[in-house]
């Protein structure tokens, strides 16, 4: 089962003639997953690497059957490739791209979510289902093992980190998503906390959360409202000093709103496990599912 | 990117907004023409600082013209200003804004954001301006209005309307304060900001002023308006800070003495954290990105090895795009150019590993690798306080 | 019964200060229509006749719980009202205004029908439903009857002229609408056909056409798929030359499409008498009911 | 408001379509000296008229610089052109452009209209232009593409992109024609255009040029664009019919000899109607609009009683907004006024029905009172045919 992206899922890559485009289109290939085709407007009719390449998704959905797609574009362009995704039909649209001006995500988003599909970032390394067999992103594929944990986090490398702690102590993952660092962005823990919720592969979910904005409050809510499944949840930037931008754009803490302590609070108070020390999560799982 | 208040009320006037006449002085005695020009008793003397709570921070001063306008003007000009936000160390102060003093009738708030959330442009409006906007919610949140912007539609006539009528009922300030909203979502829009305020907007006669006004852009909008990195006042911000930003690394200066350098902000985030949970404290926060390139790594290096209060370098990197050769070689180069001899701990996991490992062993170079990211934070707190 | 607007529905006016405003709010009350407020911005506080006015539509809703709006504003400024009044909640929007432009118009229809609201007009007389002593518009009270019979139509006086001779053979109506001149308005035929099917009150319905674009072709299309109830209807129109604008900016023939032959075949197809003479509107219906 | 072709173009050339080099002259000699500046072997000649179908009425020729330009050009400048959408009178040509004479590779078809159904505008693109769209719907349905753009979210590069690939393989050309469909929907948005249309755009080598442009502007949005009314080409529409625009009403000639007042547009349709069908011919349609004034009123019966075909008026007022009192008032002071004695039968119902007949009862002038609306009618139709 797994959520978002499993065995079935058809992908394309919009910007796939690019360079990091052909790496992970190919990457993601290697690991398993169905890579269907490729968008490059003007491009139509090479091939990536045996991959077709087409001028337009619709096309892509035309030809392959795509549902899901993974783009690698500039942040200055952004905007209409993920619209065009949603246009053509596509239902998870997973965006790497980094530096979007939030004023576009923002506007996306309307469309995407009022045509009820999945965008997964910006600014996120994506979303792997190892059970599955299924990769749509850049995060490296081989520290991942099939299992019944589930975990979502705001941060690319602090989710390797972890994923890698969870499969030294043997404890394999069902889905593994980065929601992206940026202040806006499409899916939000609770989104996939509801469809952790109803995959009954996922027996715990790990939640990796940081400073700025209230989405771990709006989790820690949804969990105390009855999610059922033990979560065990990590709140990075305990340090951060108030006004600065720790590296993701999402990542600061205003006017005293989206601090780690706040966050850590609202999590404890709905029954999930906080762990302090990063390097103990692995240890953590494995004791609550062994 | 902060703007200071005359550029924010520069913005902002040139799209209709009345701001109070005034004019921005680099030196006293320009400061005492610029007063004397108002042809008022008093003035207003306003230090450009980026940050809030100048006013009770003594930033801000009415003085009376038969006062010694240059002395006053000399307290704060060429100064360091230290407020509630700046830290202790403040900010210099390099200009003043010389200003009319305006009759006060009713002070209010507007203020436009983005909300995360709703993934909205949201306005929020208070008839009680003045204090800042997290006082009012905290003092009069029945006070404090929010009006979201549907983000295909924009701003529409009747939802600026609505707001302005719930600050005034009288007709002729309610039109005024429609233009006023409507000029705040046009420079935010244009100019991708993540934050327009206007506090106070006040009521004066007949007139609707903007007496304070803060403009923040937001970084990942700038490409758009390159002609705004003119405005960009580099002396209000940290220069290490700065130059990291222009190496295309993500830096932040604490207070500790341990240099750390990680890959990815959350990671980066995290080994704060494990570093103060074994008692130590980090000299910064520095996230290298997820595909640094040897030459980055090498400049992120030489910002540590350049800091004089870092005892011992903390490398933390799980390499997914950043590959473990191309860090180490990094590491190396900017150990060897550099002939301090600095302890380095380093925890380093991911693709080419084993390359990473060896070039780091082959070196000859103090560096000490530890496969357990908690036992290498452990270490770097040790030899930090043993150096 | 009768449809869209009833004795419970409340009223309020846009632009009630102004002449026409004020006129027809009160012409409106007199039929017996509860006109609960009207909106001026800058006037709240002050009364038209007893009628309270406010700065927003979004306070007289809170105030009086109106449901209806009557829209008197000028053409160039008729956007952001019934924006307005979509966003305050407003369930049924009568915009009364002539020559708004129809990409304006276009623009607001996309909010209305997205939020589930009905839009009648612009450029309509409105709505009455004579059973219900609820008048929503400009047409004279007095011509209409309490009776079974619908009445929809793309055209003002045209309408008064059937409503009159309906009265005048002594049948009534249900709810008479007009549905606009404008190319662009907001219900259609096929909206309001629905809506008499689910009226118990309304027995059959007169479908006043005109040339120009393919509303009635698609009230054929709709009726022949079993409408249930008769329909007689007339297309005004047919010595129309293609290519000129016959009063209404609706009501143009373009590239052979949009003739009233079409039309009337169109309609005949799908079982409706459709009525040559004009002035045998009334006499028809009486023998269709008696 | 339809626009003239060289307007068109000049409208979609300003954003950025690329159009044949040519200029607009106004009598043969200009021509001459217009298409030698072309330094072309042949150029064409374009009558500037409102209608289609100048091709096959022989208002477009491509002539060689061999010929006598300037007698070609004679052909068609001041004489009134006939197509088959003009009807037998014709239009005034009083312009001409002269163009280059391009290669051509290809010719497709592009135009933008506001679909009544969906509310939506629409793009409508065809890989096979130079024919009209009514054609190509009939003789092609399958490669007419059309695309829809959302209200709010406005014109999208992807969905240029996707039509501009429907077109053309090439990215180039690809590329040129995306540009070409953003500039015709900018036009279409920013005039308030019921159609911008390009038939045919051409490729001619690696360049995408509109060869011909129709661009008609929706009558509803020109208080917008007053700016726009400069380029009214009154020759190109009826006098009387402008004449009564100007007045507020709005009249169409016909072909008969019954003049009509109506107010409503619908009931001024079926009053034409009625008047067919018991055999007669209307000279007009007129609606005075649902809130005439007396002037008004007066101004429509100056229209029927100034056009001589015209051998009996029929009013036909159901009066609404419009009371029968000022109606009456405003015949009467027509008729008055002209001192024509044309025989008047009015059918008039509703408010203050009383008061308007009373006034024609006294008025002592040929007005014939009929309550039935078809008796009303059968009465005007024979007194034409017996007057």
């Amino acid at each position: 089962m797994a959520i978002l992206v499993n065995r079935e899922s058809r992908v394309i890559c919009q910007g796939i003639t690019g360079r990091n485009g052909t790496f992970h289109s190919l990457a993601c290939r290697d690991y398993g997953t169905k890579m269907v085709g490729g968008v490059t407007p003007g491009k139509q009719g090479e091939f990536v690497d045996g991959i077709p390449v087409f001028n337009t998704v619709w096309n892509a959905v035309q030809e392959t059957g795509a549902d899901v797609s993974l783009i690698f574009v500039p942040a200055a362009h952004a905007k209409d490739p993920i619209l065009e995704a949603v246009d053509a039909g596509i239902q998870v649209i997973v965006c790497i791209t980094e530096g979007i001006p939030p004023l576009d995500t923002a506007s996306v988003l309307y469309t995407v979510r009022e045509q009820g599909r999945f965008l997964i970032g910006p600014n996120t390394p994506g979303v792997i289902s190892p059970p599955e067999e299924c990769k749509v992103g850049i995060m490296p594929g081989y520290i991942h093992k099939p299992g019944p944990v589930g975990v979502i986090s705001r941060s690319g490398t602090l989710t390797y980190e972890v994923v890698d702690q969870l499969t030294r102590e043997g404890v394999g993952q069902s889905t593994c998503i980065g929601l992206g660092g940026d202040p806006i962005v499409g899916l939000g823990f609770v989104d996939v906390l509801k469809m952790f919720k109803d995959d009954p592969q996922t027996e715990a979910v790990v939640l990796i959360g940081e400073i700025g904005g209230s989405a771990e409050e709006e989790a820690a809510e949804y969990i105390k409202a009855g999610f059922g499944k033990p979560v065990v949840a990590y709140i990075a930037g305990r340090l951060a000093p108030p006004g600065k931008r720790m590296g993701h754009a999402g990542a600061i803490i205003s006017g005293g709103s989206g601090t780690a302590q706040g966050k850590i609070k609202a999590l404890e108070d709905a029954g999930v496990t906080v762990v302090q020390n990063i390097t103990q999560v692995g240890t953590i799982l494995k004791d609550l599912l062994g | 990117m902060h703007l200071h208040e005359y550029q924010s009320k520069e913005l902002l006037a040139k799209r209709g907004v009345q701001v109070p006449r005034g004019s921005l002085c680099y030196d006293p005695l320009e400061g005492l023409i610029a007063a004397r020009q108002l042809r008022s008793d008093k003035v207003v003397l306003k230090a450009q600082v980026h940050a809030g709570g100048r006013g009770k921070a003594g930033a801000v001063a009415v003085v009376s013209m038969d006062e010694d306008i240059r002395a006053r003007a000399a307290e704060v000009l060429g100064k360091r200003m230290v407020t509630e936000q700046t830290g202790p160390q403040g900010k210099p102060v390099s200009a003043l804004l010389v200003e009319e003093v305006l009759h006060i009738d009713k002070e209010m708030y507007l203020g436009i954001i983005l909300s995360r959330g709703s993934a909205r442009i949201t306005i929020m409006a208070s008839p009680f301006g003045g204090v800042d906007i997290e006082t009012l919610a905290r003092d009069k949140p029945d006070q404090i209005y929010t009006t979201q912007v549907h983000p295909l539609r924009g701003l529409t006539d009747y939802k600026a309307r609505a707001i302005a009528y719930r600050l005034s009922d009288s007709k002729k300030i309610a039109t005024q304060i429609m233009d006023v909203i409507a000029a705040m979502y046009n420079t935010f829009l244009e100019l991708d900001c993540s934050l327009v305020e206007i506090n106070p907007l006040i009521v004066s006669g007949e007139r609707v002023v903007a007496l304070d006004a803060k403009i923040t852009l937001d970084d990942s909008g700038l490409f758009r308006h390159p002609e705004m990195e003119l405005w960009r006042d580099r002396s209000q911000e940290d220069s290490l800070e700065l130059s990291a930003k222009k190496d295309g690394l993500s830096y932040i200066k604490l207070d500790g003495n341990i240099g750390c350098i990680v890959n990815g902000a959350g990671l980066a985030m995290a080994t704060l954290d494990l570093i103060s949970l074994h008692g130590g404290a980090p000299a910064n926060f520095l996230d290298v990105g997820g595909g640094a390139s040897e030459q980055v790594v090498g400049d992120a290096m030489s910002i540590l090895l350049d800091d004089n209060r870092v005892k011992v370098i903390f490398i933390n990197i799980f390499g997914g795009i950043l590959r473990c050769d191309v860090l180490a070689r990094g590491v190396i180069r900017a150990l060897r150019r550099q002939q301090v001899a600095i302890p380095v701990i380093a925890r380093i996991e991911g693709t080419n590993i084993h390359v990473g490992r060896r070039l780091f062993e082959e070196s000859g170079l103090p560096v000490q690798m530890i496969g357990s990211l908690d036992e290498a934070a452990k270490r770097a707190v040790e030899v930090a306080k043993t150096v």
